[in-house]
């Protein structure tokens, strides 16, 4: 016993001493014939399983890319951090990428908060940033490309179904923060635009797993419908509830973000049949390009994966998209690559047409309504090529390529 | 540890710490100067809580309270106010006077130790739950909206004092951090050489007998407790700059462990020790997440337990005990607190 | 109020009572030292002399009564002001800065009425009469239980005070430092009051001086202190128990 | 009148939940003078052992009610024998070891189950109020928690056992001078409290969804009760649930549930301000 305590306490010291030594010098990591790319999602903490799958469509689009010979002659190599769901640890990863590892081109970021940390650093060191997540709209920065979707490609197509199909009157829950609160801004509009009305908004912090206050209040308003705008542990204890108190019998629902975490697995059918979403994809989409990557994905990484949703649909596509213009421009450089993305690409992808709006540096794309049946999105409605209207009526990088901010779109 | 008349304790570390200051820029690539500063600012935080408690023992279980209060109070003023000589002053004085209010609402009212762990715990959380929920829009000071979870991004950073045209750019902000961590590790030293440090490390070491000498223990507790918060505002402060956002992970329960960690690991009742513990494990956190074989709170929990049980007194005291061997022992640093039942027998 | 031939007495206790609860500790003591006098306490254990001592240096508040220390009414008074007033304290388990030298325990104590240079002549001083010089540099908690009391009174000695209380100062003592400590008390006689709480009736006799009895939370007897310990009442409730 | 009945069920739910959540914790601190802080993994592990239980097919009820508190009851003896006996009477360093071994846990069970959520169905359908629905699941958890506090107050009180138990940690000399196995009591009593952990974690399993880090959301509540309620731990407890449960239900109804939380923590924070050894460190003295 003795003895390995101080053998223990002389390892600890140790191991103290060669981390309090300065870091080695390590010079750039690319070598002449790749271009390097860095990932960087949360691998770990609250948006681990997300950002895992992110990762794993982003490794498979470029391992597709690199077997298919590479990107204008060039291999593409990816460097891996993990954002551990931890702003200061984002910040330092950023600037790793930008100055250390001099990549091409980030791809990364899950949270709002992620992205706003990691974007300045990017600018300020002029490497160029792709943000694969949905997100509440308003970006607005020259080296900046957002390639998920916004709240009018989705949620106006979700809330005008439920005020068409179900009644006017609604009720929303969002989680606390800045995408919670510019989403339910959205809904509320959407609403009033269907002739809807909202009775009655709460927000959640994302610890919360008691409900029962907010399912009384939900029922002393009797809405029509409710509107989840939930992420974290917390929709889970709320649908579950909500099926407990026999409500999912009464008052329909839909969500800007049910399936993005693999909740209908731990739901049980009764629990989640029934619930509406909108999103640019979902795997029962069925077309050519999807079959054939939901075939190379379970090849790659086991047929038991969980339903990719949206998000990590996003960072395939958003590598695409990237590779796309590179071959156009013939360079990795990051002011040709931004030029021929603002010259507009346009791709066939899983999801459908997926194209540039060099505009806003968002992206015009395909939206899908489901109804979720046996834990299965059943597709009822797709949008065809819905524009990022939201960010587009306040931004135009055309016009004020200098524009570097995240804007607050006024609803209403 | 002198020798030949000569203090090493003093000479060493303000040698090691002008040869750092003035050597490193030239060394370094941007990236890497980026990180030191950041570990900079860091062991000035480390520095904060192992002054108030490991040598006024007293236990802040929420020190990030002030260190997000510094934060949060210097990207607020700034974003108001525009010029950064009054907000970096403002995020000095806001988490002082927050200590100095909680401080005396626990020491004045006799509150024992492990409660005032509690009470500065529940702080933080209440902080934290506060300014997590304020994403609406109706929440703002001023021209800064809170922004709730998100915070507030790209708070804009300091100026030569007094010109707001003249920013600090990176090089400036690394001498400005490690010029500040000098200051403040040698303020410390200094402060803990006079009456009122002395009379602080002996209310560790017997409050009762300090109020038969006739001092006001409580005053002193108060005292140490403001400086110790004002110094973790001021790391807060220098955060924002670095990272140019603050957001609520500032007032986490995971950034106040982090700190406990940092000082126990160095070494409770050393101020090199902690410095040594911010730099080593924040260092460690971002190799942690280049790979993806260990998860980091399962390292970080075994180092935390691997300390408790085996190495209490944390690596400072134990490199000094095999550097200078028996001969020039320190003090053995006390971390210990009395059995439960001695200290409820205080009234 | 019988003994007190000094016009103002320099501690005196009025109709001083303490509860705890249902239980009365300390009942109607009325009590009063005068300027220089030398007192000891004697009493079972429960008798309420440690409950008396907590009262004097504001650790308790009375329930009712008075406390006044030259005239001043010190009940309710913090710890720390009671200490400045002039009554120092030296407790039973010695409360000392166990991490600190013996030099940095003296120091503290020196530094409350003295600064710079002086600070440290009074350490000096302390540390010679203490006979402590050798081990000056030895951290205290390391030091033996006889060598901390010692420690201790040097603390209480530094801040000058007017009146000392020592609680059982011998207890734990051997032969030797039994008698070196009576010959300390002799020495501290001249320059301050001191009540001493103490069982071991030799080292009464030693310090030989007045003694008030306690019993049961009240006065039994008070006088000189070999009238006193031949006093029946007292061998009954205390003595006698004692001696079988 | 049903709307203030579902109200009702709330407030009673949250100080039931408070309880339940409290009571290991409280068992821990209240006879050893250790606080736990690994608390909340201990209940996260139980809504784990609940989720393995019902993936294996077990029978919900047995896996919400019988597995967990077995399982961790284990664990905590485990914890109790490899780290905590090194540290009694140490307050300071026992809560400090916990929370490393808080984060150990965390860091186990994202390894091994990722951090997706998981979760048990849920047992009981709701019934109706007038024209309200109400959980059925939250009226048993109601029932269960006060049965769960009765059945520990008989087994401290009524049973050698927890006379042993409470002997010891009123004094362990004189316990261990009377034959008294005092590690065997010390570590009994700490797999007892994780154990309420656990059946705390199962009986909430199909209420709130799992997730490795969702401990931190009940510990801050639970050390705030227990440390409220002060040295007794049964009345102590439920003092306190009562107090915070429903100043935190109130506030929660008032505006939402931050503030309801909010709420809460300054009722905590005024409470050792007043009564800094708790409620029965004033009140209710020498019950259990």
């Amino acid at each position: 016993m003795k003895l390995s305590r101080r053998s223990l306490m002389k390892s600890g010291a140790a191991a103290a001493l060669t981390a309090a030594l300065p870091m080695p010098f390590v010079k750039s990591v690319a070598a002449a014939d790749e271009i390097v790319m860095a990932s960087l999602y949360d691998l770990s903490g609250a948006f681990q399983e997300v950002g895992k799958q992110m990762n794993d469509t982003l490794t498979l689009a470029v391992e597709d890319i690199n077997a298919s010979g590479g990107l204008i002659g060039k291999k593409i190599k990816v460097v891996t951090y993990d954002l551990q769901s931890n702003l200061q640890v984002s910040a330092q990863y950023a600037q790793q990428a930008a100055l250390r590892d001099k990549v091409a081109v980030v791809h990364g970021g899950i949270s709002s908060a992620s992205r706003e940390v990691m974007r300045p650093i990017l600018d300020k060191y002029k490497t160029l940033y792709f943000y694969d997540t949905p997100y509440e709209g308003g970006v607005c920065d020259r080296n900046t490309f957002c390639v998920s979707t916004t709240p009018s490609q989705t949620v106006a197509k979700l809330i005008s179904h439920a005020c068409k199909t179900w009644g006017k009157k609604g009720y929303i829950l969002a989680a606390d923060y800045n995408y919670g609160q510019i989403t339910s801004d959205w809904v509320k509009k959407f609403a009033h635009d269907e002739g809807g009305e909202i009775l009655g908004t709460e927000f959640f912090p994302f610890d919360v797993t008691n409900f029962g206050s907010t399912l009384a209040k939900i029922q002393a308003a009797a809405p029509d419908w409710v509107v989840t705008v939930l992420v974290g542990g917390t929709p889970l204890a709320f649908y579950r509830q909500f099926a407990a108190a026999g409500l999912n019998k009464k008052i329909h629902v839909c969500s800007t973000t049910f399936g993005s975490g693999n909740e209908q697995a731990v739901l049980t059918s009764s629990e989640s049949d029934g619930i509406v979403v909108c999103y640019n994809y979902m795997e029962t989409i069925d077309n050519a390009q999807n079959a054939d990557f939901l075939k190379r994905f379970h090849k790659r990484f086991g047929d038991n994966y969980p339903p990719l949703s949206e998000l990590p649909m996003s960072s395939y596509q958003g590598v695409q998209m990237w590779a796309a213009a590179v071959r156009k421009a013939g360079s990795a450089d990051r002011m040709k690559v931004i030029q021929a993305l603002e010259g507009g690409i346009s791709l066939e992808m899983p999801s459908g047409k997926f194209a540039m709006d060099g505009i806003t540096h968002h992206c015009t794309m395909d939206v899908h309504l489901a109804e979720y049946k046996d834990k299965v999105p059943k597709i009822i409605e797709t949008f065809a090529q819905q524009p990022p209207s939201d960010t587009a009526a306040v931004c135009n990088l055309t016009k004020n390529p200098n524009d570097n901010q995240q804007y607050v779109i006024k609803v209403n | 540890m002198k020798i030949a008349g000569i203090r090493l304790d003093l000479i060493v570390p303000g040698v090691c710490g002008l040869a750092l200051l003035f050597g490193l820029p030239i060394f370094l690539d941007l990236f890497s100067l980026l990180q030191v500063t950041l570990y900079a600012i860091m062991a000035i935080l480390a520095l904060s809580l192992a002054f108030i408690w490991g040598y006024g023992g007293i236990l802040c279980l929420g020190h990030s309270a002030f260190f997000g209060l510094g934060a949060y109070a210097y990207a607020i003023a700034v974003i108001n106010i525009g010029e950064s000589t009054a907000p970096f002053l403002i995020a000095i004085l806001v988490p002082t006077l927050a200590a100095a209010a909680v401080g005396y609402f626990m020491f004045y009212g006799r509150i024992s130790d492990v409660y005032v762990g509690v009470m500065t715990l529940t702080l933080a959380l209440i902080l934290f739950n506060v300014v997590n929920s304020t994403s609406g829009a109706q929440y703002h000071i001023g021209k800064a909206p809170i922004g709730g979870y998100n915070g507030l991004p790209n708070v804009p950073g300091l100026n030569v004092p007094f010109d707001p045209d003249n920013s600090l750019d990176p090089g400036d902000m690394y001498y400005l951090c490690m010029g500040l961590l000098i200051v403040v590790y040698f303020g410390l030293r200094w402060l803990l050489t006079t009456r009122f440090g002395r009379v602080a490390v002996a209310i560790r070491e017997n409050e009762k007998r300090v109020e038969f000498i006739g001092y006001d223990s409580r005053l002193h507790k108060l005292a140490t407790f403001t400086i110790g918060g004002g110094l973790a505002g001021l790391a807060g402060c220098l955060f924002v700059n670095w990272g140019a956002y603050v957001s609520p992970t500032t007032f986490s329960m995971m950034q106040s462990a982090q700190v406990i960690i940092w000082v126990l690991v160095g070494g409770v009742g050393t101020l090199f020790g902690p410095m040594i513990g911010a730099v080593a494990l924040s260092w460690l956190t971002v190799e942690v997440g280049s790979q993806q074989l260990i998860d980091a709170n399962l390292l970080f929990g075994a180092i935390l337990l691997v300390f408790v049980l085996l190495v209490p007194r944390g690596i400072m005291p134990v490199l000094i005990d095999r550097v200078w061997g028996r001969i020039s022992l320190p003090r053995r640093p006390v971390f210990t607190a009395p059995p439960v039942a001695a200290r409820e027998g205080k009234r | 109020m019988s003994g007190s031939n000094v016009p103002q007495p320099l501690i005196e206790a009025r109709n001083l009572t303490m509860r705890f609860g249902g239980v009365t500790a300390i009942a109607n003591v009325d009590l009063s030292v005068a300027e220089g006098e030398l007192r000891c306490l004697i009493g079972p254990n429960g008798a309420g002399k440690s409950t008396f001592f907590k009262m004097l240096t504001g650790q308790v508040m009375p329930s009712e009564g008075e406390i006044l220390f030259r005239g001043t009414r010190i009940n309710g008074f913090e710890p720390h002001d009671i200490a400045r007033l002039g009554i120092g304290i030296k407790t039973q388990v010695p409360n000392v800065f166990d991490g600190l030298t013996v030099r940095e325990n003296l120091w503290i104590a020196a530094s409350r009425r003295n600064r710079g240079k002086a600070t440290e002549r009074a350490v000096a001083r302390e540390l010679e009469r203490l006979e402590l010089g050798s081990i000056a540099d030895r951290l205290v908690g390391q030091l033996a239980h006889g060598q901390r009391q010692w420690i201790e009174l040097g603390l209480v000695l530094l801040t000058e005070p007017a009146l000392i209380l020592l609680d059982e100062p011998a207890a734990g003592m051997t032969e030797d430092e039994t008698v070196r400590t009576a010959k300390l008390i002799g020495i501290i006689k001249q320059s301050c009051a001191l009540i001493v709480v103490e069982h071991d009736m030799k080292f009464i006799r030693m310090i030989a001086s007045r003694i008030t009895v306690f019993d049961r939370g009240r006065i039994l007897v008070e006088g000189e202190a070999d009238a006193v310990l031949s006093d029946q009442r007292v061998r009954d409730v205390y003595l006698g128990k004692r001696a079988a | 009148m049903a709307y203030a009945t579902i109200v009702g069920i709330e407030v009673v739910y949250a100080i039931a939940t408070l309880i339940l959540v409290s009571l290991g914790l409280a068992i821990i601190f209240g006879m050893m003078r250790v606080i736990n802080l690994a608390h909340g993994e201990f209940l996260v592990m139980g809504g784990y052992a609940a989720t393995i239980a019902v993936h294996h097919g077990v029978n919900v009820w047995i896996a919400i009610l019988i597995v967990p508190p077995i399982a961790v009851g284990l664990i905590g003896l485990v914890v109790e024998r490899a780290v905590i006996r090194f540290l009694y009477g140490r307050m300071v360093e026992t809560m400090l070891a916990s929370w490393g071994l808080s984060l150990l846990i965390v860091g186990l069970l994202t390894t091994i189950f990722g951090s997706s959520t998981e979760g048990v169905p849920m047992p009981l359908s709701g019934f109706t109020i007038g024209a309200y629905q109400a959980s059925g699941y939250n009226v048993f958890v109601i029932a269960f928690s006060l049965l769960t506090l009765g059945a520990v107050y008989v087994l401290l009180r009524f049973t050698r056992l927890g006379l042993l138990a409470r002997g010891t940690m009123q004094n362990a000399a004189m316990a261990a001078a009377l034959g008294v196995d005092t590690t065997k009591v010390y570590a009994v009593t700490f797999a007892l409290g994780a154990a309420l952990a656990g059946l705390a974690g199962g009986v909430l399993a199909p209420v709130a969804g799992i997730v490795p880090t969702s401990g931190g959301s009940y510990i801050g509540q639970a050390f705030i009760t227990v440390l409220g309620g002060g040295a007794a731990a049964l009345t102590g407890v439920t003092s306190a649930a009562l107090l915070f449960g429903s100043v935190g239900q109130a506030a929660t109804f008032a505006t939402n549930p931050v503030f309801g939380s909010v709420a809460l923590l300054l009722a905590a924070v005024v409470l050792i301000r007043i009564l800094p050894n708790g409620i029965t460190g004033r009140y209710f003295k020498g019950w259990l």
